[in-house]
């Protein structure tokens, strides 16, 4: 591959406001100049490997990640604070506990349908489905060949990069069900970091001390 | 003494893993009485909040005090002559639940991670040329390509000053038998090699009009040719593909 | 100046969602990191020359350019061809709303005539009808037998392909779309009683853990 290429591969990634493929990079780029031209889905990712090097010797802000089945420009996580202070209006908020649930069940069942993931989750689930559909982190994908030919959901992409995976392979295997369990000290140990827990006293949210429980 | 808030539990099942590992209790050995009256008494407890009662904790009140009476009844057993625990598939069900609460709990933190990370912002900056017209999208052809490509077929032809009206000297009848010729001689032709060499407007027209009646009398067959604006004419045989 | 501003700037710039100014960036910082940080919009005009002369230095596809009172990254205008290609062939896979709007009419009432769409979404709809037919998502289905014999609308097979359907059947019913939505004063007590909605800080969560690009 010739030298310029480097520097296409750059601004088509750069100028891309969502992630861009491999296979999507080699087509913009022979389109332009020709199918003869000697650039290969390979020579990106050795591309995308050596412009990372660059900006980690030059101390850059930012680097290519390889994110939803492509490569993006993203900000090292240090900065996040100073980013975050600008873009405070629009206040990040982070996905309820059962959204996150919800969306577990869809990425690792997917396509279910919704009389499924009410099964697995014990409750009516049309709010939390409605809400991750407009959230575009699941879509509808068809329907399931069963009676009553249910609508089938699963993830998108907004999905793989809203939880900084490449594809849905990447995500974390869940584990057996004999397994779980065995230790409790593992949830009590993510606990922690979870940043939607807080435990808040019952009488702060109602008038009376009458509702505690033993 | 512990104090629940409401919005801790996402739903019935949620609550009763609660229990569970508040009292440390063995989830493959439930004490059903004891975990049916702490669930009857949440139940009450968002009575008195007023609030609406979500029916899914109602029909997980009705199972529990099924299991109940089902473990005061003399043991079922199963056809290999296996006793069979009323609370079996309320196991599995908590099982499946945690083990899917348990991965929200890996997204949460993959969540939090990767707020941290920012894209880039602002793209209108970026020079754009506008791009040359590239390829066909066209996978299938209908019959507004078809009038497309007739369309193109006509505009391409110099325009001929007619002066004086003469009778058509073309018909249906003979565009439909000068078009089989065409795919009898080589099973299909392109729709531009077809009307190649038509200098009179109507002699297109006409060619295609008899295109059109064959289609319909499904003696010919169109798909999408690699040209755009074209498409090719094949032979059919009893109405299916050569 | 700290030599770690220089690439705050940086990030700033990056992820500005549009040009940022130089007094933004200052009050970002010191927000950030206090009054007395020493950084002034005279550092961030530095800071900008500082990162150009490295961008060019290195060969890097973009700059930093000064558009309408601020800063914004832009990609050098030799690659504008590729970038182009890029967005047009973005623009060819999007839908407009209008558009979407005019195929879902079209999908759902199919066969249609343009009148009739038109009485629906109440403005003309011939460009839009045009486009949808240049894109291959609608075809035209042979006349109407009202007055005017009107062309008749339905969608194509590249529709189907298009949203991932088998068949036209498959399209979620209305009443299905309103199911999810059904009940909603049910739905908003239940999201009360189960979403953990908490808004929080971005600053809140930034703790000083994982880099996960070093």
């Amino acid at each position: 591959m010739e030298q310029i290429y480097k520097s296409i591969i750059e601004s088509l990634i750069f100028a891309s406001d969502e992630p861009i493929g491999a296979t999507e990079i080699v087509k913009a780029i022979k389109e332009i100049d020709g199918e003869d031209i000697s650039v290969s889905t390979k020579d990106v990712e050795e591309t995308v490997d050596y412009l990372n090097q660059c900006y980690k010797d030059n101390d850059r802000a930012f680097r290519i990640i390889r994110i939803a089945n492509g490569f993006t420009f993203a900000t090292k996580p240090e900065y996040a604070k100073y980013i975050g202070y600008l873009s405070s209006e629009k206040s990040r908020r982070r996905l309820s506990q059962a959204a996150l649930e919800t969306l577990a069940i869809i990425a690792y069942k997917q396509p279910i349908t919704k009389p499924e993931i009410e099964t697995i989750r014990g409750v009516n689930s049309d709010y939390i489905i409605n809400s991750l559909l407009e959230k575009n982190l699941i879509t509808i994908k068809g329907r399931a060949e069963t009676i009553g030919r249910p609508l089938l959901y699963a993830t998108t992409d907004e999905f793989l990069m809203y939880f900084g995976l490449n594809k849905i392979t990447d995500l974390p295997k869940p584990r057996e069900v004999e397994e779980i369990m065995k230790d409790s000290e593992f949830i009590e140990q993510k606990r922690k970091i979870m940043m939607n827990e807080i435990e808040e006293e019952l009488e702060n949210d109602v008038d009376s001390g009458e509702n505690e429980f033993d | 003494m512990y104090k629940v808030k409401l919005n801790t539990f996402e739903g019935p099942l949620d609550l009763l893993l609660f229990f569970i590992k508040r009292d440390e209790l063995d989830i493959y050995d439930i004490p059903i009485s004891q975990i049916t009256k702490e669930f009857m008494e949440y139940l009450h407890y968002i009575e008195k909040l007023d609030l609406e009662i979500a029916g899914d904790f109602l029909l997980m009140a009705a199972t529990l005090m099924q299991i109940k009476v089902r473990m005061l009844l003399p043991k079922e057993v199963d056809e290999k002559g296996e006793e069979i625990d009323p609370r079996a598939d309320l196991v599995k069900a908590l099982l499946e639940y945690k083990r899917y609460k348990e991965m929200a709990e890996e997204f949460s933190v993959m969540e939090y991670n990767q707020r941290k990370i920012n894209y880039r912002g602002n793209f209108s900056a970026d020079p754009k040329e506008a791009p040359e017209e590239i390829g066909s999208l066209l996978k299938n052809i209908t019959i507004y390509d078809l009038i497309k490509a007739f369309q193109k077929a006509l505009m391409e032809k110099p325009e001929e000053i007619v002066h004086e009206v003469k009778k058509f000297n073309v018909t249906i009848e003979e565009q439909i038998s000068y078009i089989t010729d065409f795919v009898e001689r080589s099973n299909y032709v392109h729709f531009l090699d077809l009307v190649k060499g038509m200098t009179e407007k109507i002699r297109i027209v006409v060619t295609f009009i008899a295109l059109l009646e064959l289609v319909k009398m499904n003696r010919i067959g169109i798909t999408v040719s690699e040209k755009l604006n074209d498409f090719v004419i094949y032979k059919l045989d009893d109405g299916t593909d050569l």
